[in-house]
């Protein structure tokens, strides 16, 4: 099982009374998407948290790459390789395109610690960051104020400073929120292509994308897993339109 | 007279000019949907009919010139909100933020619990703990308490699971049928717009680009200003 | 409308020229007028590293301040009376020399900024402002109960200390001692906020998350610079000291922090020259407003207040016509 | 020690602290709950009692004098928000931080400038005065009771506005989005003056109150105010309870470490020394309990927020 | 032509006590006449560090022959020293800190006021004539606190019921308060200037406590016994200067100040107003120019006190009679009279360890 990129195993998280996670197996697979959904307040993004490191479980185990990281913090997963994008976009609103990239590279390169150096004269972070801001289609944008940027462009840079740790997997959080049909369309073509590179674990509302993107779809209801398996069967399991999609799919 | 008349509507943030030229009306019980690609002005206008940034040109809401008018007129005039990315209040728990700004009429607590039963059972958790989706309802259901005569709706449905979606569809189909509300949409789903909406109004670079009936809305213009 | 290079050439003209003529025309004086307000602009340049670029408003600057004046309290106290320093492990000589004062001063104000920091930044916003000012109230009631050293009297030290072939006792030399290493550590911070260091660090102040998810440990940044910013600030304290050749309690006080914390706020935060700009400013209201009226206060406080209000972003963001700095 | 003598101890401790909450209600108000940061906050203290003296040296009555202090620091507070303040809701902290202080300034040589640079006089009047004898036989200032009743109410009144009324919610939806809670219908701005000039009027109240068995003087603000930010920020922000629990450890605190800390040096020091190191070490004794608080609950007691 | 500069405190908590050594220093200067004396007068703000400021001021751009005014110890502390060295003449209205008294003596040093210890030392030598045997003492918990404490044990007989220190800028004095009931005290000692001594004794009335309290005449001057009002009644304090002191001068400085000033003077600008007029007598017989005629005739103090009989001991320091004053009521004026002496000609416990 060790060429599994992320797995989960028996995954509890409580609120209180609430169960957000309810021994929640979880498997990621090379080169495939697997998409979460499920109703909202189902878990989904809890689930991600404790992936991510945000949130630690109560109970169950984080598998990286076949380590357990369950006890390492954010920082620690990030190194070994877990690139995350935010359901709300986390980015330094004050800084340029082009810095947050670069932010994303000097993380992955851990050279934080100097102190006098221009870090924009640092040629191997900027091509590391401007290749990134180029592929997600930002580069002309790379000396705005990320503040001035439009929501579809802030979800693209979101993606580009993901990018830029070179991630062995990819963790999304919605990254269809917010944008227009249009923008959704790009945003799907573009994962498409990226799956090539490091699997993808996608959490989407967006059941256009979900059904163009996954290879399987999980379905969290009231924090337990209650069905996996690929869009066919997803979409034909009554369970899931009852719980989930409604007649409309 | 329409319920609300905007002319020529401009507006900056800071230096940066977003709004260049916005028309658009509304009748009393009509349902205008507002569309346009990402970053195209829809919010901006929402906010400046709702007075939260400073805007020029007409702005008249049941006779009253709104830009005479503080934020808070705004809203007891008679137009409700439901912003973009939810803003519900942090720290308040659910039942709270439905009361805060409560006005009496036909929404009350009770009608908004049978809108959103999810609500009901959250309500004394506070707002900041909620699933995006339940923010959203709940950003819906204060903006209903206040009995407005125009409810704004700014992606309403943004996030949210389809089948939520399509009782948030419903719901808007119901105020529609039953109360007098009228109701500005701004939504990314083209079908579900074109199935509840009157009118469409359609904006390129912060100017009305197109504007009529949602009958006449073809697919070379939805193409053309909205991409799909 | 200036631009903010040209307004920094010229506040550092201003800092060249002003001395030069007080003392063309024996001013004597305003050379130690302007030796305050150069020491006090080093105070709020080092804060202003871990308030504008870290976020970190520490309410505690103070404790550094006055870590650094006590070091030269005490050290030159005991080479004043000849007498040993005893740790109990170890005795060691009191000095009467600059730069090995400034030396421990940065050394002992980083530690104790190592430690205060690691505690408040559990923390943050209002809760961070409190426990710096708590550990600044402490280190102030400790001294003002500290006998060996004058308690709440202070210390006096009745000549200046030296520093290696000038003489610090003609008061133009001081301030060139002072100028020159505000605008090193200007430089420094120049250079600092530009750095891979830097850009991490304002990336840790605007969104930690995101800077967790690169890999980077915000809470460590955050660290760093309150350590660079405390040692700055505690290397102002012992040069405040020589100036006055005195140090007390008050150099811990609460008023104290926020005094430096003002400058910054009136200067521009996180403008490189905003806390010059905010310690000149302030330096020369308190001088020239007490000569007009005994109340003066409330014309300083009306000139703040004005300031506040009509001067977003400080004189710098004003002047700049760059308001609305960050945070 | 006599076993009365520490009941006694601890009563004052607890007094002392119910005393904290009355001079920091205004603020927990302001600070807490509409998350300005007000330094004047001691100035309106200052007011209060300033008035307070005047007028009861005009009228010699001590009601009057009540009276007239909580409606000099409301209307003082209903005129520093709508000039000053309101324009700064949308700033960050720290230009607060500056108008405030200056204000500080302000007040503080306004009031020397009024009243002159001498403390004024302020008694409490005939009808409190003196002790009365409690169960066990101690001897307890009336008018200390009467402050710790003072206390209780102005608490307890406080809770029920901010948790139970609905102007209460608005003002807490207000802090957390001013803009939203406008675009709902609710007049935040008059809101927040009235919520002002009740906080300036809390702070007025209880300078009239505390000054009565303290010194009336210029300058008689500022250790209330850094009390009073201890007091909240132990509790936790925007806690009225938090507050309340805050100032009465706080009160403890400082009462029964000025008391036994020497008693403890004793124990392992020579006298004098003991009495030294013991005092010194309970004069830091609140901000130590404060950083221990906070290091175990980065948020105090029961602040919720990060 | 000489220069006096006149440093002290005239804004903010501290003011009333510089604005009256000034005015007292002022008055006697106006009512010599001389027009060639020219006071330079700066405001402290009670800050340390601008004190130090404003010496320097003084000597390096007014270039003063003397100094003074200034009102607290630490400021003293932080400026004399160095002002000294730099031979500046400095007269000490108020503050004579031990430091300056013993070995670090001056001979530009002068203090016109009193050594701190002076008024408690004389409290405790009243106490013992009062007969109380068993007191209760307590003061804040810093140099000047822990001097006032010395001072009283110095000359006090008796035992001790206890002994405090508080928190400097303490306002609340229940727990201390249980502790003198409890304590069994015959009597009271207390140091705790300005704002901390009006608390402590409007809490003491309130408190039901019956035992004489002593203090020093700080707590019990003109400026503040109004602010304390009935509760000070028939306190008695040390000082070594009142109004009914009955000598010419007093009765005409007393009369012309309220004249000047619409208002009884104090302690303080008792203090200013000797200053001032020890400095106009020297400057009778020598200029500051001339160093050493110029110390002679300081040290002679040939000048009309209000206090009586005024000399200096080998440190500079006063050699007085230190009064007890009862606080008392003149019409609606709460005011101290003189009930007897506390200690006759006193000088100070440090002048012996001075070598000038
Ligand atoms: N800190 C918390 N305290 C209490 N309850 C919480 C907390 N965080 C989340 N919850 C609850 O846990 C449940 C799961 O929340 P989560 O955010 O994971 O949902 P989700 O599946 O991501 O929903 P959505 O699709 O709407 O984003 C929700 O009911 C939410 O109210
Ligand atoms: N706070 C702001 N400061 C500066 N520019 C802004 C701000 N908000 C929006 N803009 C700019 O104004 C323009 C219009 O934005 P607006 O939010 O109205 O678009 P929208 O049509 O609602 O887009 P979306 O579908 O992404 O919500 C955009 O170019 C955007 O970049
Ligand atoms: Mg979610
Ligand atoms: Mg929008």
């Amino acid at each position: 099982m060790t060429d599994l990129v992320l797995e989960t195993r028996g995954i509890t998280k409580s609120f209180g009374a609430l169960k957000a996670s309810d021994s929640i197996d979880f498997d990621l697979r090379p080169g495939e998407i697997h998409a979460i959904i499920g109703p909202n307040g189902a878990g989904k993004s809890t689930l991600i948290k404790q992936i991510s490191g945000e949130l630690r479980p109560d109970a169950g185990q984080v598998f990286l790459a076949g380590t357990d990281v369950t006890q390492q913090t954010t920082r620690a997963r990030a190194r070994a390789g877990l690139g995350r994008t935010f359901q709300i976009s986390e980015l330094a609103m004050e800084d340029t395109v082009l810095q947050n990239a670069v932010l994303g590279a000097l993380g992955a390169s851990g050279s934080v610690w100097r102190f006098l150096k221009p870090v924009l004269s640092d040629a191997e972070l900027v091509t590391r960051a401007e290749e990134a801001l180029d592929r997600v289609g930002l580069l002309d944008a790379r000396n705005q104020r990320t503040a001035e940027l439009s929501h579809g462009q802030r979800r693209q840079l979101e993606v580009a400073v993901a990018l830029t740790l070179r991630p062995k997997v990819f963790v999304m959080d919605e990254p269809m929120a917010g944008l227009g049909a249009e923008g959704s369309l790009t945003m799907t073509r573009f994962l498409d292509g990226l799956r090539s590179e490091a699997p993808i674990l996608l959490v989407e509302h967006d059941m256009d994308a979900v059904f163009a993107l996954a290879d399987r779809i999980s379905v969290l209801v009231y924090g337990r897993l209650i069905a996996t398996g690929t869009v066919d069967e997803i979409r034909s399991n009554a369970e899931v339109r009852e719980a989930y999609l409604g007649e409309d799919a | 007279m329409s319920l609300l008349s905007v002319e020529n509507l401009t507006a900056s943030y800071g230096v940066s000019q977003a709004l260049f030229g916005v028309d658009l009306s509304i009748e009393e019980g009509q349902v205008v949907a507002l569309m346009g690609r990402n970053g195209m002005g829809k919010s901006t206008t929402v906010k400046s009919i709702c007075r939260m940034i400073a805007s020029q040109g007409v702005l008249n809401f049941g006779g009253t010139d709104l830009h005479a008018q503080p934020s808070h007129r705004v809203a007891r005039l008679g137009i409700g909100l439901v912003p973009e990315g939810r803003r519900c209040f942090r720290d308040l728990t659910v039942y709270e933020n439905l009361i805060a700004s409560a006005r009496p009429g036909e929404w009350t607590e009770d009608t908004i619990g049978d809108l959103f039963p999810r609500l009901t059972e959250r309500r004394q958790q506070r707002a900041r703990s909620l699933s995006g989706g339940e923010q959203q309802m709940l950003a819906i259901g204060r903006a209903l308490m206040t009995n407005p005569k125009l409810l704004i709706l700014d992606e309403a449905t943004e996030g949210l699971a389809p089948i939520i979606r399509q009782e948030i569809w419903a719901a808007i189909k119901r105020i529609k049928r039953d109360s007098g509300v009228a109701i500005l949409l701004v939504d990314k789903s083209l079908k579900e717009l074109s199935k509840v909406s009157d009118r469409a109004v359609i904006l390129e670079r912060g100017k009305t680009a197109w504007s009529g009936n949602i009958t006449d809305l073809t697919k070379e213009i939805s193409e053309k200003f909205v991409g799909v | 409308m200036i631009q903010e290079r040209y307004l920094n050439a010229l506040v550092l003209f201003g800092l060249i020229a002003v001395p030069l003529y007080a003392m063309a025309t024996e001013e004597l004086f305003t050379i130690t007028l302007a030796t305050r307000a150069v020491i006090l602009a080093l105070a709020a340049v080092g804060l202003n590293l871990a308030l504008g670029l870290g976020g970190l408003v520490s309410f505690g600057h103070a404790t550094f301040f006055g870590i650094g004046g006590y070091t030269m309290g005490v050290l030159a106290y005991h080479a004043q009376t000849y007498t040993a320093l005893d740790l109990g492990l170890f005795t060691i000589e009191g000095t009467k020399s600059m730069p090995i004062i400034w030396l421990v001063a940065i050394i002992l104000s980083s530690l104790v900024a190592v430690v205060i920091g690691m505690l408040s930044l559990r923390t943050s916003g209002v809760y961070f402002i409190m426990i710096t000012l708590a550990f600044g109230q402490m280190f102030f009631f400790f001294t003002i109960s500290w006998a060996a050293y004058g308690g709440e009297d202070g210390l006096s030290i009745y000549v200046r200390n030296g520093f290696p072939g000038l003489n610090t006792l003609v008061p133009i030399q001081f301030y060139g001692i002072c100028f020159v290493i505000l605008c090193a550590v200007l430089f420094l911070n120049a250079r600092l906020a530009k750095s891979p260091f830097g850009l991490a660090l304002n990336a840790a102040r605007q969104t930690p998350m995101r800077t967790q998810t690169v890999g980077l440990d915000p809470t460590r940044l955050k660290l760093v610079a309150f350590v660079i910013s405390g040692a700055i600030t505690g290397l102002a304290g012992a040069l405040f000291a020589d100036l006055n050749r005195f140090v007390s309690p008050t150099m811990f006080s609460w008023q104290f922090s926020g005094e430096i914390m003002l400058f910054i706020i009136l200067g521009g935060v996180g403008r490189l020259f905003g806390p010059v700009i905010g310690a000149v400013i302030f330096v020369t209201l308190e001088h020239f407003l007490g000569e007009i009226t005994d109340f003066w206060h409330i014309y300083l406080g009306v000139i703040l207040v004005i300031i506040v209000l009509f001067a977003r972003g400080g004189i710098v963001g004003l002047l700049s016509g760059r308001g609305g700095g960050h945070d | 020690m006599s076993t009365v003598l520490i009941i006694e101890q601890v009563l004052n401790g607890l007094q002392f602290g119910v005393m904290l909450f009355l001079m920091a209600a205004g603020l927990t108000l302001i600070f807490g709950v509409m998350g300005l940061i007000n330094l004047a906050h001691g100035s309106f203290y200052m007011i209060g009692a300033f008035v307070a003296a005047a007028v009861a040296a005009a009228t010699g009555s001590f009601l009057l004098a009540l009276i007239a202090a909580l409606i000099a620091a409301a209307a003082a507070g209903a005129i520093v928000e709508m000039v000053v303040i309101r324009r700064l809701y949308a700033t960050d902290h720290l230009d607060q931080v500056l108008a405030t202080f200056a204000l500080i300034l302000v007040f503080s040589e306004g009031t020397r400038w009024i009243f002159g640079s001498f403390p004024l006089f302020l008694d409490i009047p005939g009808y409190l005065s003196g002790p009365v004898t409690l169960p066990g036989g101690i001897q307890y200032p009336l008018y200390r009771l009467t402050l710790i009743g003072a206390g209780l109410a102005v608490g307890l009144g406080l809770w029920a506005l901010i948790e139970r009324t609905r102007v209460g919610i608005q003002i807490r939806a207000g802090e957390n989005d001013r803009e939203m809670i406008a675009a709902l219908g609710v007049d935040i701005s008059k809101l927040y003056t009235l919520v002002f000039a009740l906080g300036a009027a809390l702070a007025g109240l209880s300078g009239a109150l505390v000054g009565a068995i303290q010194s009336v003087q210029v300058g008689m603000g500022e250790p209330v105010l850094i009390l009073a930010f201890v007091v909240i920020v132990i509790g936790g922000i925007g806690s009225i309870k938090g507050a309340f629990v805050g100032a009465l450890l706080v009160g403890l605190t400082d009462t029964l470490g000025g008391i036994f800390l020497p008693q403890l040096f004793k124990l392992f020091m020579e006298q004098s020394a003991a009495t030294n190191a013991g005092s010194a070490v309970a004069s830091m004794s609140i901000y130590i309990l404060m950083s221990i608080v906070l290091i175990w609950k980065p948020t105090g007691l029961f602040g919720a927020r990060p | 032509e000489v220069k006096v500069g006149l440093i002290t405190t005239l804004s903010g908590g501290g003011a009333g006590l510089g604005i009256d050594v000034r005015d007292g220093f002022m008055l006697a200067i106006n009512q010599s006449g001389r027009t060639d004396v020219e006071v330079v007068i700066e405001d402290d703000q009670r800050k340390p560090d601008i004190a130090v400021q404003l010496s320097d001021k003084m000597i390096q751009s007014e270039k003063v022959d003397v100094l003074t005014g200034i009102i607290w110890s630490n400021l003293a502390m932080a400026v004399v020293p160095a002002a000294v060295n730099q031979d500046v003449i400095y007269l000490s209205p108020n503050a004579g800190p031990s430091a300056l008294a013993g070995k670090g003596c001056h001979k530009n040093y002068y203090n016109v006021a009193w050594q701190n210890d002076n008024l408690h030392e004389a409290a405790g030598a009243y106490a013992n004539s009062a007969g109380y045997k068993n007191s209760f003492i307590l003061a804040p918990n810093y140099p000047a606190g822990k001097d006032a404490l010395t001072g009283y044990k110095r000359f006090f007989e008796g035992e001790l019921a206890g002994e405090l220190y508080t928190k400097l800028g303490q306002t609340d004095y229940a727990a201390e308060l249980a502790q003198i009931r409890a304590s069994g005290a015959d009597s009271v000692f207390f140091f705790l200037p300005g704002g901390m001594g009006i608390s402590f004794l409007k809490q003491y009335a309130d408190s039901g406590i019956d035992l004489p309290v002593v203090g020093p005449a700080f707590s019990f001057d003109q400026g503040i016994l109004q602010a304390v009002g009935g509760a000070a009644l028939g306190v008695v304090n040390t000082s070594q200067w009142n109004k009914d002191i009955d000598n010419p001068t007093n009765a005409a400085f007393v009369e012309s100040f309220q004249a000047e000033y619409g208002r009884l003077p104090s302690l303080y600008a008792s203090q200013g107003f000797d200053t001032a007029n020890l400095l106009l007598s020297a400057l009778e017989t020598a200029s500051p120019d001339d160093g050493d005629a110029f110390r002679a005739a300081l040290s002679a103090a040939n000048f009309n006190s209000t206090r009586g009989d005024f000399s200096f001991g080998p440190n500079n320091h006063p050699v007085q009679t230190i009064y007890a004053r009862e606080v008392i009521k003149e019409g609606d004026v709460f005011t101290n009279k003189i009930i007897g002496v506390a200690l006759e000609n006193h000088s100070d416990a440090y002048a012996a360890e001075c070598k000038m």
